[in-house]
């Protein structure tokens, strides 16, 4: 029963944050928001005994991901509200149409299925150990591919987002200041101000 | 010796600032915060803080003549004098007018000391009391004269050397004064026999006045 | 000797002996919250106030000793203060991110004392991959600065902001990279047993990981990523006072300033924890014969020793440029981590072929000579200079 | 990453505030293209008056593409306090005590300033025991002014106060010296016209020269703490450049252009007081930036040393003033005067003109500080925000003096 | 131990969640945010029917949803990276107005 209990809350959690994010008007809100969802998703990931899964969930979601949108919504100017949007507007409705149609798509057979009902093993655990080791031997090859992935990911979205700008060469260099007539050309004051 | 590894300059100074922090602990050289209220430093006989006025005995032998020097010399105009108006003998015995009214403001004050530079009858001194926070800004920090007048001897405990310059300047000028003051009396006992000698004695005297007042007339023109 | 060791855990076992079997699980992690919370609580009013002493000390004063026996009781009149401030929120700012930013910042901080081991059977839960746990409840700090900077509409906020979490990203992977090698020969994610792992005695001295030339490295790198890690000097870029005012806690105040205050300490003390637990060792004893000290005084020792040098360092360097920062991580630790991986590989695979002596110094020769080189590569444009005179 | 990074700290500023905010508005946040043509917002940001590393009250207007100054105005005059326009009203004499409050760190090398020009206005000599305890007083006020803003520099730099301690704990002991010689340890009102006001305590000298002797020792210790310090070079070599053709035309004196390689102290040009009669050498900066203008100083620091030890040595006996000299109720003779020294930051210079009465009829000061600051734009353009901090703080201002 | 359709219904609520706001809002990164939604359901899939699966002893589900968490990743600093891109020469991120193919 507690058991049922936390569920419920991190489902009442995940969800409320997940609704929040897509619909709250200011880009960075959603973001934070998406980052309490994520999180709640971790927890969610707790429960399945998932705890290697659920750690890497708020590392690379809540660390990185939710960091990296918001930087975005910062760089894009985002976080202009759009100028229209209402609290509640067309769009609502719309969202709420496609959230119901969907999920009733995905529900409609999950809770009608009589198998899914089905109680889990006392004990499933994946230690660590276990994970590294499936991972340098059945699973090779995949982590390979995905660090090629990753690498290139990298150095594509550091090539995606370069400016065109041509880097400032040397920051010891000055910009000549032409303000100032140059000392030479200086005509000299011959006032003798000594003089009483 | 320099070793110049990358980050030896960041080393060095890790090391400097240890050394200060261990000498801290026995070194006074490494330690040197004077905690103010329970120990105070002793002052230099120079220090100066705002003017006081110097009284030989009491407030009645106050050395100010009220010559207004000194207002108007002082750059932020910070004191204010209003001359009493009946004369007093002074120590020399010469009748002086002495201050009715005479006010610093140690707000206004920037502690300059030219006053007790500039002050022929070194009246003015400058105090070393420095706490002088008030609540009120504005009538605490105005001292009038009762508050600015201290003993010759408060004047000595302070800046002795000065003092004492002062006094014996002053007792020179004191047993000039007196013998000039037995010649006249000589002068006064041998022209007794003479006609008309109280005239002449307060004649005489009321000259002596004069021509004081007219000197510091005279420097205040200038 | 050993019941002085587990006393506290001995005390927890009898306190929960009057609790119902159905509550224990829930009556232990109680206990342990309590516990931590006490403790590092007590060592952040104590942090306080001795940093303030140390520095003074550093610069020739004695630092605050007004207040209680010694100035101890500083941070009860800090607290006060603190508390009674009038808690000022702007105009302008975002009212509710303005709030959370610094619970954001100060709770999940606690979490990851959740798997330190203080001492013999004494971390609050068993993890099998604490390690990751523990950075994992640390990537929230990221998400509250940038709350505070940004909720608060202030121009240095958000500067202070941006620096935060670009630096704060970009320590974060040389202060992982440089426990990979911890990782890699202890073989475990389990913080108690990457402690096991270092408690051995060779010739009466602990098998620390610092004692190994990749350890060393690794502690001297984690330690720099730590200090970045935590906003501290020479790495205080976030709130250098001296440029962007306060940084992101320009607009905060009473005790929401407490509350971040209090985060950035508890954060220092979590990585200062891990330091200890990874490299030195944990709670074990430096030499054989000082087993009979109790382990968690063994722990809280090592503990101390290194906030004292984050104190020692505020006291000394000054601070780096933003670009400097950055340009110091992804082009000096950044590399020396991963050069510091491969020394560590090289460690282990040498160990049946090589003396240990011989490969100790291989293996520390290699880390310098890059250390150096790269050192080198990144002060290219700077030297000591030479002066002419005018007569 | 060190483009996206670039990227991050682009134009990202403004994503702070919305639109329909009032802070728009208040913010100056302005749109501009760049030669890409894509929108740049760029941020203005007013440093000052309340900043913690402006040295005072002052300000400066910064505009930043990310945290690179695309503009900067010094805004001054907070501290404006009418110091030319009251000396009309002045005695001569009265005049001396307010150049204490110029450059309030160095009262003693304003005093001379000043008495140098009204000794040339009205011919007056000053003593040789005079000379020699003035050229003491201004080699020490050099000491520390010179100690006090390296210190400052490292402060603003962020070096949390421990060099700014050393460097007062240094300062104190001169500071003891001029309290016990003036009565004042800042304000010190010393000098007259033809001599200085009072002579040397008793002792007084055996304690300068402790000072003296001890001196080189701080020295060493303060550049062993920081000189060699990584991040300090990283931080200030070519950082804040000031070319040498700029420094002449810009009219910057004292350290700030002798960092700059430009051979110019007024102490060897004008030889103003006894300074031909001293030993010493001016130390040059070949690349004019934060570490040569550091550098300079802490050379000088130890030149002065050097004018200290032979003038504490040779100082002769004599009379402190010069009897004819007049102070109270000076009237020169009509005329007009222009007189310079090398005070710590530079050259100051007062120029008076007398009418013949008890005041100037004009008094204008040529603060150092003020004309090494107008500079400051042309040193922080493209640099960052935490640079423009510490190029100020190289400049060596007080703010007494650039208001006056 | 709750049962397995519980985490499913999450799952399929999450993702319905996550669809609707790919689909309606105009805001890129929103859009992005609403698929890494989708993932994040599905990674809940996986681990669900791993936990609830026989294969208890072999860390299937684990393992892919390690691959998922990875692929996201790189999905979000390329997707992100894209929509700043785009920004520089649009000047926006409204997905509505970048309508032509043309940069």
């Amino acid at each position: 029963m507690p058991n049922k209990i936390t569920f419920c809350l991190t489902v009442v959690f995940t969800l409320s944050a997940a609704v929040a994010a897509i619909r709250l008007r200011n880009p960075v809100h959603c973001a934070l928001s998406a980052a309490l969802a994520f999180a709640g998703l971790a927890v969610a990931f707790l429960g399945l005994d998932a705890e290697f899964i659920a750690f890497a969930q708020i590392l690379v979601y809540v660390g990185a991901i939710s960091i990296l949108s918001i930087f975005a919504v910062l760089l894009t100017r985002g976080t202009e509200v759009e100028p229209t949007a209402a609290v509640f507007s067309r769009s609502w409705i719309t969202g709420i149409a496609i959230t119901l149609g969907t999920a009733a798509a995905i529900l409609v057979p999950i809770f009608s299925s009589s198998i899914l009902y089905k109680i889990a093993p006392a004990v499933a655990s994946a230690p660590v150990q276990m994970i590294g080791t499936e991972l340098m031997t059945h699973y090779l090859l995949p982590m390979e591919v995905m660090g090629l992935l990753l690498t290139s990911a990298l150095i594509g979205a550091v090539v995606i987002a370069m400016s065109d700008r041509p880097e400032k060469k040397d920051d010891s260099s000055h910009p000549s200041v032409t303000r100032y007539p140059s000392a030479e050309s200086k005509p000299a004051t011959k006032r003798d101000l000594t003089t009483v | 010796m320099k070793f110049n590894f990358q980050g030896a300059g960041i080393v060095r100074g890790f090391v400097e600032t240890a050394r200060n922090f261990l000498g801290s602990y026995y070194d006074p050289e490494r330690l040197t915060t004077v905690e103010y209220p329970e120990r105070k430093l002793a002052l230099p006989e120079n220090v100066r803080t705002v003017p006081f006025l110097v009284y030989d005995h009491d407030m009645s032998g106050l050395r100010c003549t009220a010559c207004k020097i000194c207002e108007q010399e002082c750059p932020a105009a910070c004191i204010k004098i209003i001359k009493d108006t009946v004369k007093k003998s002074d120590y020399l015995g010469k009748s002086q007018f002495q201050p009715q009214v005479f006010d610093i403001d140690i707000a206004v004050c920037m502690s300059c000391g030219i006053c007790a530079e500039v002050c022929p009858f070194d009246s003015i001194k400058m105090d070393q009391v420095y706490e002088l926070a008030t609540q009120d800004r504005f009538a605490p920090l105005i001292l009038h004269k009762e508050q600015l007048g201290k003993s010759n001897a408060y004047f000595h405990a302070i800046h002795p050397t000065d003092a004492v310059e002062t006094d014996s300047l002053r007792d020179e000028a004191k047993r000039k004064a007196e013998t000039k003051a037995a010649a006249d009396a000589a002068a006064k006992a041998a022209a007794a026999v003479k006609p008309k000698p109280e005239i002449s004695t307060t004649a005489n005297s009321q000259s002596v006045g004069t021509s004081a007042t007219a000197n510091v007339e005279k420097a205040v023109a200038t | 000797m050993n019941s002085l060791d587990q006393i506290f855990v001995t005390l927890k076992q009898w306190l929960l002996s009057y609790v119902p079997t159905d509550f224990q699980p829930v009556g232990s992690a109680l206990l342990s919250i309590v516990a931590i919370i006490a403790v590092f609580g007590t060592a952040f009013a104590l942090t306080t106030i001795l940093e303030r002493k140390g520095l003074g000390r550093i610069q020739n004063r004695p630092g605050p000793n007004r207040v209680g026996p010694c100035g101890f009781l500083q941070p009860m009149a800090d607290a006060v203060k603190m508390l009674t401030k009038e808690d000022i929120v702007p105009y302008a700012a975002d009212k509710v991110l303005h709030y959370l930013a610094p619970i954001v910042l100060t709770v999940p901080i606690w979490l990851a004392f959740a798997v330190l081991p203080f001492g013999r059977n004494m971390s609050a839960i068993e993890l099998d991959a604490s390690i990751v746990f523990f950075f994992a409840v640390g990537s929230a700090s990221e998400l509250a600065v940038f709350m505070a900077g940004w909720s608060s509409h202030n121009k240095y906020s958000l500067i202070g902001a941006m620096r935060g979490i670009a630096q704060m990203i970009s320590y974060e992977v040389p202060l992982v990279l440089s426990t990979v090698p911890v990782l890699m020969l202890s073989g475990t994610l389990n913080l108690n047993e990457i402690v096991n792992a270092q408690s051995g005695f060779s010739f009466g001295v602990g098998q620390w990981n610092v004692f190994t030339p990749w350890g060393a490295a690794g502690f001297l790198l984690f330690m720099i990523a730590a200090t970045a890690e935590s906003n501290r000097a020479p790495f205080d870029l976030p709130e250098g006072e001296s440029e962007i005012i306060a940084g992101f806690l320009t607009e905060y105040s009473g005790f929401k300033y407490a509350l971040f205050f209090l985060g950035e300490y508890l954060g220092l003390f979590a990585v200062t924890g891990l330091a200890v637990t990874l490299f030195l060792g944990g709670w074990n004893a430096p030499l054989a014969f000082l087993n009979v000290v109790p382990s968690w005084l063994w722990f809280f020792a090592k503990f101390g020793a290194l906030i004292a040098v984050f104190i020692w360092a505020r006291g000394t360097v000054p601070r780096l440029r933003f670009d400097q920062l950055l340009n110091f991580a992804w082009k000096f630790i950044v590399p020396l981590t991963l050069v510091n991986i491969a020394v560590a590989g090289i460690w282990y695979f040498s160990s049946d072929h090589l003396a240990y002596a011989v490969r100790w110094l291989i293996c520390a020769g290699i880390f310098l000579g890059f250390y150096e080189l790269l050192g080198r590569f990144l002060s290219l444009k700077r030297a000591p200079r030479t002066y002419r005179y005018a007569e | 990453m060190s483009t996206l990074r670039k990227e991050i700290s682009n134009g990202s500023f403004c994503g702070g505030i919305d639109v329909d905010s009032p802070l728009r508005h208040f913010s100056g946040a302005t749109r501009t293209t760049n030669t890409n043509g894509f929108a740049h917002d760029l941020l203005e940001i007013s440093m000052g008056p309340h900043h913690p590393s402006t040295h005072g009250v002052f300000r400066m207007d910064v505009i930043v593409d990310g945290e690179e100054i695309v503009q900067l105005k010094p805004v001054f005059g907070y501290l404006h306090r009418n110091h030319e326009k009251l000396a009309e009203k002045n005695s001569y004499l009265g005049i001396i005590p307010y150049t204490d409050r110029l450059d309030y760190i160095c009262s003693m090398t304003n005093n001379w300033a000043y008495v140098l020009a009204v000794e040339k206005l009205s011919g007056f000599q000053a003593t040789e025991r005079a000379e020699y305890i003035r050229v003491i007083v201004s080699e020490l006020t050099r000491l520390f002014n010179h100690a006090c803003l390296v210190g400052f520099l490292l402060q603003d730099m962020g070096a949390l106060g421990t060099p700014l301690m050393y460097a007062f704990r240094e300062r104190e002991k001169i500071l003891d010296l001029f309290e016990s010689l003036t009565g004042s340890r800042m304000m010190c009102n010393y000098m007259r016209f033809g001599g200085v006001r009072c002579d040397l305590p008793e002792g007084w000298l055996d304690e300068a020269k402790k000072v003296v002797s001890d001196y080189p020792g701080f020295i060493d210790q303060f550049e062993a703490l920081i000189t060699g310090n990584e991040i300090l070079l990283a931080r200030s070599q070519g950082v804040g450049v000031l070319s040498r053709e700029l420094a002449i035309s810009a009219g910057v004196t004292g350290p700030m252009l002798r960092a700059s390689g430009v051979n110019y102290d007024i102490r060897k040009t004008d030889k103003y007081g006894i300074y031909s009669r001293f030993n010493f050498r001016v130390p040059l900066g070949d690349h004019g930036d934060v570490f040569d203008r550091y550098m300079i100083r802490v050379l000088e620091m130890r030149e002065s040393l050097k004018i200290l030890e032979q003038a504490l040595n040779q100082i002769p006996a004599g009379p402190i003033i010069d009897p004819k000299a007049k102070n109270r109720g000076l009237r020169p003779k009509a005329g007009e005067v222009y007189s310079r020294i090398e005070s710590p930051k530079g050259e100051l210079g007062f120029h008076i003109i007398s009418d013949g009465s008890a005041s100037p009829y004009r008094l204008h000061i040529r603060p150092p500080s003020l004309i090494n600051l107008t500079i400051l734009e042309d040193m922080c353009l493209g640099q960052t925000i935490a640079d423009a901090v510490i190029i100020l703080g190289s400049v060596d201002i007080v703010l007494g003096e650039v208001d006056r | 131990m709750t049962p397995l359709s519980y985490y499913l219904g999450l799952s399929g609520l999450l993702f319905a969640v996550g669809f609707a706001g790919a689909v309606t809002r105009r805001n890129a990164v929103i859009v992005l945010l609403g698929i890494e939604f989708m993932l994040g359901a599905a990674n809940m899939n996986f681990i669900a029917f791993w936990r609830f699966g026989a294969s208890g002893s072999a860390p299937t589900g684990i393992m892919a949803v390690i691959f998922t968490i990875a692929i996201a990743a790189a999905e979000a600093a390329v997707g992100l990276a894209l929509i700043i891109a785009v920004y520089r020469h649009r000047q926006t991120t409204q997905l509505e107005q970048m309508d032509s193919l043309k940069g």
